[in-house]
């Protein structure tokens, strides 16, 4: 058995197989062509809405697909699929656009995408390569760049989605100061209050991923949403359930206890939370003891030591 | 003049060059920001090589000696592999070959994808567990915990392993709150039926009580920073610098 | 732009359009006075930052802890009081400590404070802590998802290689140093203290999983650590310019430690403090201040309210 | 000291994968894998149309699938230095462990090597607004000026700092010219500016809080309480006089129920029981949201873009 399934026992990779299984059962129901329900998420009327504004005004959208850490990553990504939403739209009504990107990786992939929006639109002379910009990968630096480009450009729209922190309060404030609307969304729960607080529309939580699902309707999309959503009802039932479980449980004693690997037989006690069932499954005590003798390599194929006068 | 005090007053130039865009966006804040840029963009140039490829590319693929010259660790030459990886990135501006740089962007996305598996339990199981509470009274001896000051310690022992039914109550609450506010994020089911509406209502409502509470603690962050800028411009650069006093 | 105040405005109305520039002159007066003045605020240090206090005393004397830094002075106002909270008390209880970086700033500002608690301790004839003998420099990992899968996994795979300079004499391999005396894997370091302004906090809880964790991080972390302290995947958490300013309390009076300003705990046996050693720093000196820009905030907040209802009664009587 | 041996030996025993420093073989692997490389880049660039979206699909899955591998895969039991696998199984175990750390710094790398593109972009569109004569042209200048100087000096301070003389740098005395450059443009000006920046914060929050905390509907109400009750709990001083207060309404007695209502304990409960549930609620949902997005980025299920 190997050391990993001692530490989180096979009930972690059980449950996130079931997870997986669900979302991938539901993106094979969606690919089959079964049409699936999902909720209209409220604040993604706005986007439409907020590039119209601009169109009219003839002033830029600006679209800022958060920080990310260093490389590109999931979240940035799940914004570029609601931004290349966005300019599908505005390339329709040859609204300029400016993404702003805060990491090369970034900006390499975005610059691909939005041109392929434009070029299926077939509008890829209205595409500016300068549309798509790397500001800069130092998070101030960046929130700096952005607001003055905000403040120059007097943007009338702002997309403030994916990964935020400290900065998300600043461009917020900057585009809410040139009038503009803005459509924000963190995956991170701690800014999302001061998104609440500065912007016209805001997506809490895994709206954010919602939200591309229903832009783009893309099966795939939507079936791995309703997976999500089975997931999501099965940890909440979990919970529920041992709940319920272990407060009956409580109410016991018991004369066993699990400890190392083994069960020891104990005088009577009330239950202790660690007693109960569901504790006992999330927290394997595997035995430390455990030992394993295998044959050593040969010290002529490890490196040389180096000679002792140089170690102190 | 000592070098310090050019340091700090330039320092504390470009403070006052930001905060300048407070009152209008204007000429002095766009020098500062796109000195601010370059320096950032420059910088990021400089520690590519001296904080990143140098350590985490050219020495592991190389290996390193020790002092005395003797090999202390291995080279892994696969490290190599990643020159030519790198260098497809930029056929992103080619019109031809363009989707060539989708390959080491999707080597990059492919890990993080793969990781995304792999910790998942690590973060939520401890909190599935934690979010399992007794909701039971294990005692009806009080109605509230009571107070544990003065008392020997197995007493207290005893009092904190029992469930009053205020704990009981208050976990209710818990589990309650952590529920509905899941249940608030259930896209796929039809807001029909008046339970499951009311309580998506309530998670949002108690939601609002989290972010709230995220307000407050963060506002002490951003204003302690504010503060600590403060100390710089007024006590380490005027007081300490300028009036040369002690701080 | 709600900024422009206009005569024929009613008070309500007024009260809800001040210009933001006379906001920011108050709050920058509110936080630069109060700093010339010494202040002394009574405070009740929350549980979690006596659990930080508590672990860290219990590591024993003379051994070792892993140490993660992940700030810069983009954070200092807060992450540079938490830096030397810990090391006072690490260089205190002379337990030697290893520590890595996920910034690649991090190191540097890391070695200065390390420098400044180092002349505190000069100033009062104690011991200094020496480079490389008594702490190491791992230096910077970009990576901080796969370094820490790696730390977890094979720490002495995720550090080959490291170098750091002792003193007067050019750089070493880390391993030499006796901070690595015997150290095989992660399990042989006491527990990791994490001092972070950023995301790395989730990075390192959902892989370093064979120590205890003990994380200090910023003010605005505090709520989502909170719910890791919660479910005991972090031991002890210090959270922002509060978390400083328990912590030099604690460092004070100790825990369960009997006297007029005791701190009481039922987690905890009596715990000592280091009564007259030089406990102050950041949190003492920023804490005060900070009540008057809270103040500020609040009364704004009430301001705007109050004009809001004001306006609503002005309307209700126009209508009428 | 006998224990840096042994360590040694346990960070890499020979393997096909490595080699020692300056070794031939070492070297000449190195250039193999390089050339291997660029003729396979070679390849790409002639590669039919239908097999591009193969190639990534296949690139991605197999990046991703290490990391599954390494949760999924067992791990042997009570490994020690020097062991050698007793089993195919456990050879696998042993392999991927070993591997990890190296593929650990990967996506950096490869992220380090497209920096350039990032700066091209910054460049090119500075450039041409000099060259254009365009609005602030000035300030691309400016913007230009800094990265070189900051380059030349920070490149300049690193490579004496590498050298023989590197330790004595420690000292101010010692430096040069691109030493204080270094200093001057790093720890004098992009620090503070990202302290100054990050500070500005503070004014925006404050504004935004009287803008937008305005109790008009009950949501709004909620929000606002609920911060206000932190905020005043984390006023050290106000909360003294509050639970001296409700001290003195307890007779000093640390037993009586009314204790509970202290401000720190409101606060505490509001934290511990209303706002830990609810972020992690949230986080519930984000998390398998992640997992569902990784999910599909790694099987290559969805369409970046989502292309219509």
């Amino acid at each position: 058995m190997g050391q990993q399934y001692l530490d989180t026992g096979w009930l972690g990779v059980a449950v996130t197989a079931t997870i997986v299984a669900f979302i991938l059962f539901n993106i094979y129901r969606a690919r089959g062509g079964k049409e699936l329900f999902i909720r209209r998420i409220p604040g993604l009327t706005a986007i439409d809405e907020a590039v119209g504004r601009a169109t009219e005004m003839g002033k830029p959208v600006v679209m800022v697909p958060g920080l990310g850490d260093g490389t590109v990553n999931a979240k940035s990504l799940q914004a570029l699929n609601i931004f290349s939403y966005v300019s599908r739209v505005a390339a329709k009504f040859a609204t300029p656009i400016i993404v702003c990107c805060s990491n090369a990786s970034l900006f390499a992939l975005a610059q691909e995408v939005i041109r392929d929006v434009y070029q299926q639109e077939g509008v890829l002379d209205r595409y500016d390569m300068d549309s798509v910009r790397f500001i800069s990968d130092r998070q101030f630096a960046f929130a700096a760049g952005v607001s003055g480009l905000v403040l120059r450009q007097q943007a009338a729209a702002a997309f403030l989605m994916g990964e935020f922190y400290a900065e998300s309060l600043i461009m917020a404030e900057t585009a809410n100061s040139v009038g503009a609307i803005q459509v924000a969304s963190s995956t991170e729960t701690t800014q999302t209050p001061f998104f609440i607080a500065a912007c016209d529309y805001v997506l809490i939580g895994d709206e954010f991923y919602a939200a591309s699902a229903y832009l783009a309707k893309q099966p795939v999309l939507v079936g791995s949403l309703i997976g999500q959503d089975w997931g999501k009802a099965f940890l909440g039932f979990c919970v529920l359930v041992g709940t319920l479980v272990s407060s009956v449980q409580l109410l016991g004693s018991t004369t066993q206890e699990f400890k190392e690997g083994k069960m020891n037989t104990i005088p009577e006690r009330i239950m202790k939370k660690s007693d109960t069932f569901f504790s006992r499954m999330l927290n394997p005590d595997p035995d430390p003891k455990i030992e394993i003798t295998r044959e050593k390599y040969p010290a002529d194929q490890l490196p040389t030591p180096a000679p002792k006068e140089t170690i102190k | 003049m000592d070098y310090t005090f050019i340091k700090m007053t330039l320092g504390v130039l470009a403070t006052v060059g930001l905060y300048s865009v407070l009152y209008r966006e204007n000429k002095f804040y766009r020098f500062w920001e796109h000195v601010f840029l370059g320096l950032a963009s420059g910088w990021a140039l400089v520690i590519l090589w001296t904080e990143t490829l140098k350590s985490t590319w050219w020495d592991k693929m190389l290996g390193a000696t020790n002092n005395s010259g003797q090999a202390s660790v291995m080279g892994y030459w696969a490290y190599a592999a990643l020159l030519p990886i790198g260098m497809m990135g930029y056929f992103v501006f080619s019109k031809k070959h363009n989707w060539i740089s989708r390959i080491p962007i999707g080597i990059i996305l492919g890990m993080y994808s793969g990781q995304q598996i792999q910790v998942w339990w690590n973060r939520f199981g401890p909190q599935i567990d934690n979010s399992i509470k007794p909701i039971l009274p294990t005692s009806t001896a009080s109605f509230f915990k009571p107070g544990t000051s003065g008392l020997a310690p197995d007493a207290v022992a005893k009092i904190n392993s029992t469930v009053y039914p205020s704990q009981a109550i208050t976990n209710i609450i818990f589990v309650v709150t952590l529920l509905s506010v899941m249940s608030y994020f259930l896209f796929s089911f039809d807001i029909k039926s008046k339970m499951l509406k009311n309580t998506t209502t309530l998670g949002r409502w108690l939601l609002m009580i989290g972010f709230g509470a995220i307000f407050g603690s963060t506002v002490m962050m951003r204003f302690t920073l504010l503060i600590d800028r403060m100390y710089f411009i007024w006590i380490e650069w005027f007081k300490m610098l300028v009036l040369r006093q002690p701080g | 732009m709600a900024d422009a105040t206009t005569p024929e405005m009613s008070l309500g109305e007024k009260l809800q359009a001040l210009p933001k520039w006379s906001l920011y002159v108050v709050l920058v007066i509110l936080t630069s006075v109060p700093l010339f003045a010494k202040l002394e605020v009574p405070n009740k240090p929350v549980e979690a930052s006596i659990d930080f206090y508590g672990k860290i005393m219990a590591v024993p004397d003379g051994s070792r802890i892993l140490v993660g830094s992940d700030w810069t002075n983009s954070t200092r106002g807060e992450s540079k009081g938490e830096m030397k909270v810990l090391l006072r008390i690490l260089m205190r209880k002379n337990v030697k400590f290893a520590f890595y970086c996920f910034d690649p700033q991090a190191p540097q500002v890391v070695r200065d404070t390390i420098r400044e608690v180092n002349a505190e301790r000069i100033a009062r004839q104690e011991k200094p802590y020496r480079p490389f003998d008594d702490y190491v420099s791992l230096g910077y990992f970009p990576n901080a998802e796969g370094t820490c899968n790696a730390i977890n996994n094979n720490l002495l795979a995720a550090f080959s290689g490291k170098k750091d300079t002792p003193e007067n004499s050019g750089p070493k391999d880390v391993f030499e140093s006796p901070v690595f005396a015997g150290v095989k894997s992660v399990k042989d370091f006491q527990l990791l203290a994490l001092i972070t302004a950023s995301s790395t906090n989730t990075v390192t809880l959902e892989r370093i999983k064979k120590i205890p964790l003990l994380f200090m991080v910023t003010g605005v972390m505090v709520p989502e650590n909170q719910n890791y302290y919660a479910s005991n995947q972090i031991v002890g958490l210090a959270g922002g310019l509060k978390g400083v300013y328990d912590l030099e309390q604690l460092m004070e009076h100790g825990i369960n430690n009997p006297g007029p300003e005791m701190i009481p705990s039922s987690k905890w046996g009596v715990v000592p403090g280091f009564k007259g050693a030089l406990n102050s720093g950041m949190g003492t000196a920023y804490y005060p201040t900070l009540h008057f820009a809270l103040l500020l905030l609040i009364v704004a907040i009430l301001t705007g309210n109050v004009g809001m209802f004001l306006a609503k009664k002005q309307a209700k009587k126009g209508a009428a | 000291m006998i224990h840096f041996y042994s360590m040694m030996a346990d960070v890499d025993p020979k393997s096909f994968w490595n080699g020692t420093n300056n070794s031939p073989e070492l070297i000449a692997m190195i250039a193999i894998t390089t050339i291997l490389g660029f003729i396979v880049l070679g390849f790409l660039m002639v590669a039919p149309i239908q097999l591009r979206k193969y190639v990534i699909a296949a690139v991605t899955f197999l990046s991703g699938l290490f990391y599954v591998a390494f949760y999924l895969f067992p791990v042997p039991v009570g490994r020690k230095p020097q062991d050698v696998p007793a089993n195919i199984v456990e050879s696998v175990g042993f392999w991927i462990s070993d591997t990890q750390p190296v593929v650990a710094n990967f996506s950096n790398i490869i992220g380090g090597f497209l920096l350039g593109l990032g700066i091209y972009s910054q460049l090119h569109l500075h450039i041409r607004r000099i060259t254009r004569q365009q609005t602030d042209w000035g300030f691309s200048v400016v913007l230009i000026v800094s990265m070189v100087a900051i380059v030349i000096c920070g490149y300049g301070d690193w490579i004496m700092r590498q050298g023989p003389k590197g330790s004595e740098l420690q000292l101010q005395s010692k430096w040069g010219l691109l030493n204080y450059g270094s200093d001057l443009l790093f720890d004098g000006l992009l620090q503070q500016m990202d302290a100054a920046m990050f500070s500005m914060v503070a004014f925006y929050i404050l504004s935004a809080a009287y803008r937008a905390f305005r109790a008009r509907s009950l949501e709004a109400t909620i929000l606002l309480i609920a911060a206000l009750i932190v905020v005043l709990s984390l006023m050290g001083a106000l909360e003294y006089v509050w639970n001296g207060g409700i001290n003195n309404l307890a007779q000093n007695d640390a037993n009586s129920f009314i204790q509970n209502f202290r401000l720190t304990d409101i606060a505490k409960w509001l934290k511990d029981t209303i706002q830990t549930p609810a972020i992690r609620g949230i986080d519930f949902g984000v998390g398998i949201g992640l997992l569902a997005m990784g999910l599909r980025l790694w099987l290559s299920l969805e369409t970046t873009g989502g292309n219509q």
